[in-house]
């Protein structure tokens, strides 16, 4: 299949540090996201607020995954739409078998 | 025919074709057996009819595969093949053998037959589908290590392309998982958990490795659409079938005496089971749109959409609606499993052999396609097989929900024999259809036989 | 630009995907084994039972029965028939055949010695006991 | 290509960008992601027929460990971001250095990982304990096996990097392992709170 390679590949930006330090910030979000889960685990709260807002965590978490780790912001949006409908309809299941 | 050595696959498909009718008449015994239950007894036992009409749905795909496989790899490898007397060899040997078994399960007392062919050297007999006596089984080894040993042979010298490797790696897997239909430990659940590596892992595993490169083979010829977009695809579809395959094997372990985790692990996977199918049918439709050349047999290219659809149906579907772990509790050893199984059978494998057949016995017969008069008959028998499996199944799907209601689900539930007694207008209106499925195949055949103005090859 | 799509890169998904999964079969299959004798009613397999299981085979039963759900559809479950109907009646059952009555689905006389019989009924016995998350869901099959 | 695009680019000039790494390598993600979200919502459903065993059993599990592993796996998500980047510039050295980071914290996730089971199994749970062990241990053993398997393919996009076969025009292979790779990562992202925090 015939390839081309953007020029955007070698756009002088790449070359910088703060390109890293984005990824590196997003890495930084998701450790204390994922802090946050484990106080609120530690409470051992229980009720239906708790729960949503785990699940609300996990959404955050897996579109900063999915759009700047596995790189789909600038992919069609398509494939985020498949990504994010996963999570929402995983997740509301999931809320869906909590609630009833 | 572009290799000479293709001719070898003509006797393969005509015997293919005889023992599909020899099938179709013991499944209409079979039937009549269902309503008039002494119905040739004590002649042939409904045990019998079963065993000869499964053991030749079995060899007869077989033989399909294997006409096949001979026809496509020396097209695939671009040369001739390693010993075209070799596969004519082996021809006769598994025909030998098929119709001695045959003659063996009507003739002899199942039991005598047992003890006459060394059953107790190594006890194999007597388990469902794995009926054959010792030295049938070891024939087919035989016999599938020997065409195995040709294929490979002829692939090695010549181009090796994904459809043939997929194929190869098929029949491997054939050969390999049918070795434990030797393993017949004592303790039931053992044996029944192992019989289903030959079984499952044939049907829903490494056959469908075999279909897939079949059908890709098909519409590569039938559409012209570039070889690179075919194969590609060829190995995405198999991916998938064999990533829900292989652990959807835990859909037959949930009440056999294997532990409960099964019910978690075959649900989930099986459920996904229908997806490589659906994408089958998807992939077949969207070939055909994309063709690049009007194919003058236009027959092939209805089987081939036609396996697309109906295996999406049958194994698709209606497994779908049954195996899930808390539904199948209720349905499991109904006729659901039965109208399932025909659907399966005839849309994923008679199908696809009836595709290559279709596709490949004209050219060896020394034209592109039949004629007009000859192809319209053809497609015929397509639509009257293909509604008369469709009925059977809705018949047997009906006799299925009705029994899992009487039998199972309800507070008093009724007996067995009580049950089918309930349900006995749906296995008429069956072997109606299954007549319908007969005078079909008597079409088919009769395709064949249709001369008419057609182009050379 | 076009998402790159490659045979080769199909194929080593096609090899690995799979392989993986046969190894987490395989896996499955090693634990089902560990956990098999709590369940299967192994200890209970005589000589007996043995020999009732291979007359099972050798005679066919499959064709028209079922086992715990499987076989041929024709006739009743046979998994439980020794909780549904004791080892007296199945072996008065199988001397009476074939009951002859027109129009019924008949079952073949295999000629059983006494022997054989008891051997059979252990068999059906040892199968019952075998522990299948409780199925089937009441006592006729 | 992208991924590094995707990182660098807040003022959304870029025009949309493929998939990075394989489109069969996406068809498969999609199918695991499949596989494991059948399993989370048949997970819901059943601890909704036992709450009690569920809660119950739950609070038993370390979340601790289960944080750390969190920490660990999208830690190692980042390196394979970072070796992405790496080898858009063509630096296959410091790529194959960040991929061994990530294989390294998978190794460590394995570890903790075993560390946990061992608790349980010296406790005397097994997958017959009830529901909800059977289902801890299945969904997260069999996504240890996803993180094994990553890891195997990651040792070899590194055998590859060090055999000189990706620069920086041609890296297609390093963005479809590491498109699995986040994949093993966004499906622990769920499974974690499923299994050990809701309750």
């Amino acid at each position: 299949m015939d390839h081309t390679f953007p020029t955007g590949l070698y756009h002088p930006l790449i070359m910088n540090k703060p390109i890293n330090h984005f990824s590196t910030r997003i890495w930084l979000v998701l450790i204390m996201l994922t802090m946050l889960t484990f106080a609120i685990g530690e409470e051992v709260a229980q009720g239906k607020a708790v729960m949503l807002s785990v699940l609300a965590i996990a959404f955050i978490k897996g579109q900063l995954i999915a759009n700047y780790f596995m790189g789909l912001r600038y992919v069609s949006w398509l494939w985020r739409g498949i990504i994010m409908g996963y999570f929402v309809v995983v997740g509301g299941m999931v809320a869906i078998a909590y609630l009833l | 025919m572009q290799y000479q050595s293709q001719a070898v696959a003509k006797p393969y498909f005509i015997a293919a074709i005889a023992l599909f009718l020899g099938q179709i008449i013991f499944g209409l015994i079979m039937g009549m057996q269902y309503v008039v239950g002494d119905f040739l007894f004590p002649a042939i036992p409904f045990n019998v009819a079963r065993m000869v009409h499964t053991n030749l749905l079995i060899v007869w795909l077989l033989f399909g595969f294997m006409g096949a496989t001979y026809y496509l790899i020396p097209e695939e490898s671009e040369t001739e093949l390693f010993s075209p007397k070799l596969a004519i060899i082996t021809f006769w040997v598994f025909l030998a053998a098929g119709a001695a078994t045959v003659l063996g399960y009507l003739l002899v007392p199942y039991a005598s037959l047992a003890k006459l062919t060394g059953n107790d050297l190594l006890a194999t007999m007597g388990r469902e589908f794995l009926e054959q006596p010792l030295p049938t089984k070891v024939g087919i080894v035989l016999v599938v290590l020997s065409f195995i040993f040709n294929v490979i042979m002829t692939m090695l010298k010549g181009r090796k392309t994904a459809i043939s490797l997929v194929l190869v790696l098929g029949l491997v897997g054939l050969a390999v998982f049918f070795l434990f239909s030797f393993y017949n430990p004592h303790n039931l659940v053992k044996d029944k958990y192992y019989w289903w590596w030959v079984v499952h892992l044939w049907v829903e595993g490494v056959w469908e490795l075999i279909l897939g490169a079949i059908l890709a083979f098909v519409l590569i010829k039938v559409t012209g659409v570039d070889r690179e977009v075919v194969e590609k695809w060829l190995y995405v579809i198999i991916t998938m079938t064999l990533i829900t395959g292989i652990i959807g094997t835990g859909h037959h372990y949930y009440w056999i005496g294997a532990p409960a985790y099964w019910q978690v692990w075959g649900s989930v996977f099986s459920a996904l089971e229908p997806i490589p199918f659906f994408m089958l049918t998807i992939f077949a439709f969207n070939m055909v749109n994309k063709r690049r050349r009007e194919h003058p047999n236009q027959a092939a290219v209805l089987w081939a959409l036609g396996t697309g659809v109906m295996s999406f149906l049958g194994a698709g579907v209606w497994g779908f609606m049954h195996t899930l772990a808390p539904v199948n509790y209720y349905t499991h050893g109904t006729q659901l499993t039965a109208a399932h199984g025909h659907m399966a059978f005839y849309g994923a494998y008679a199908m696809v052999v009836l595709t290559i057949i279709s596709y490949a016995m004209p050219i060896l017969r020394g034209r592109a396609a039949n004629s007009n008069k000859a192809q319209v008959v053809e497609m015929w028998s397509f639509w009257l097989m293909t509604v008369a499996m469709v009925f059977i199944t809705l018949f047997l799907t009906a006799a299925g929900v009705l029994q899992t209601w009487l039998q199972r689900i309800s507070t008093t539930p009724m007996s067995f024999m009580a049950t089918q007694d309930s349900v006995a207008i749906f296995y008429w209106m069956r072997e109606v259809a299954g007549v319908v499925f007969l005078i079909g195949l008597i079409t088919y055949i009769t395709s064949f036989f249709i001369k008419g103005e057609t182009k050379a090859s | 630009m076009a998402t790159r799509f490659t045979k080769s890169m199909a194929r080593n998904i096609f090899m690995g995907g799979s392989l993986f999964f046969f190894l987490l079969f395989l896996a499955l299959t090693f634990d089902t084994n560990q956990k098999l004798p709590k369940r299967d009613n192994s200890q209970n397999l005589t000589a007996s039972v043995i020999h009732g299981k291979k007359l099972w085979e050798t005679n066919n039963c499959i064709g028209c029965h079922t086992l715990l759900g499987e076989g041929a559809y024709f006739a009743p479950e046979l998994g439980n028939v020794y909780k549904r109907r004791g080892p007296d009646f199945i072996k008065a059952w199988i001397k009476g055949q074939p009951t002859g009555i027109p129009g019924r689905r008949q079952m073949p006389q295999f000629n059983f010695t006494d022997k054989e019989l008891d051997d059979l009924v252990d068999f059906l016995k040892y199968t019952s006991e075998i522990n299948t998350n409780n199925w089937p869901p009441n006592i006729e099959g | 290509m992208n991924t590094n695009a995707a990182l660098m680019n807040e003022d959304g000039v870029l025009p949309a960008e493929d998939l990075p790494g394989d489109f069969a390598i996406w068809i498969f993600i999609l199918a695991e992601m499949l596989v494991f979200g059948v399993m989370f919502i048949v997970y819901a459903f059943a601890r909704a027929h036992q709450l009690e065993v569920f809660n119950a059993s739950q609070l038993t599990l370390n979340r601790g460990l289960g944080t750390l592993n969190t920490i660990i796996l999208i830690t190692s998500s980042y390196f394979v971001v970072r070796s992405v980047a790496a080898i858009k510039v063509n630096d296959a050295r410091q790529s194959a250095r960040w991929l061994l980071g990530a294989m390294a914290l998978g190794a460590m996730f394995i570890v903790v990982k075993l560390w946990e089971f061992n608790e349980k199994f010296s406790a005397g749970i097994t997958l017959e304990t009830n529901d909800f062990y059977m289902y801890y241990l299945t969904l997260t053993s069999f996504h240890l096996m996803h993180v094994l398997m990553g890891m195997i393919i990651l040792g070899c996009i590194v055998f590859k990097l060090r055999n000189g076969d990706y620069t920086a025009a041609e890296h297609f292979g390093v963005e479809t392992g590491a498109s699995f790779w986040h994949m093993v990562d966004l499906l622990w992202i769920i499974l974690f709170p499923l299994v050990y925090i809701i309750h």
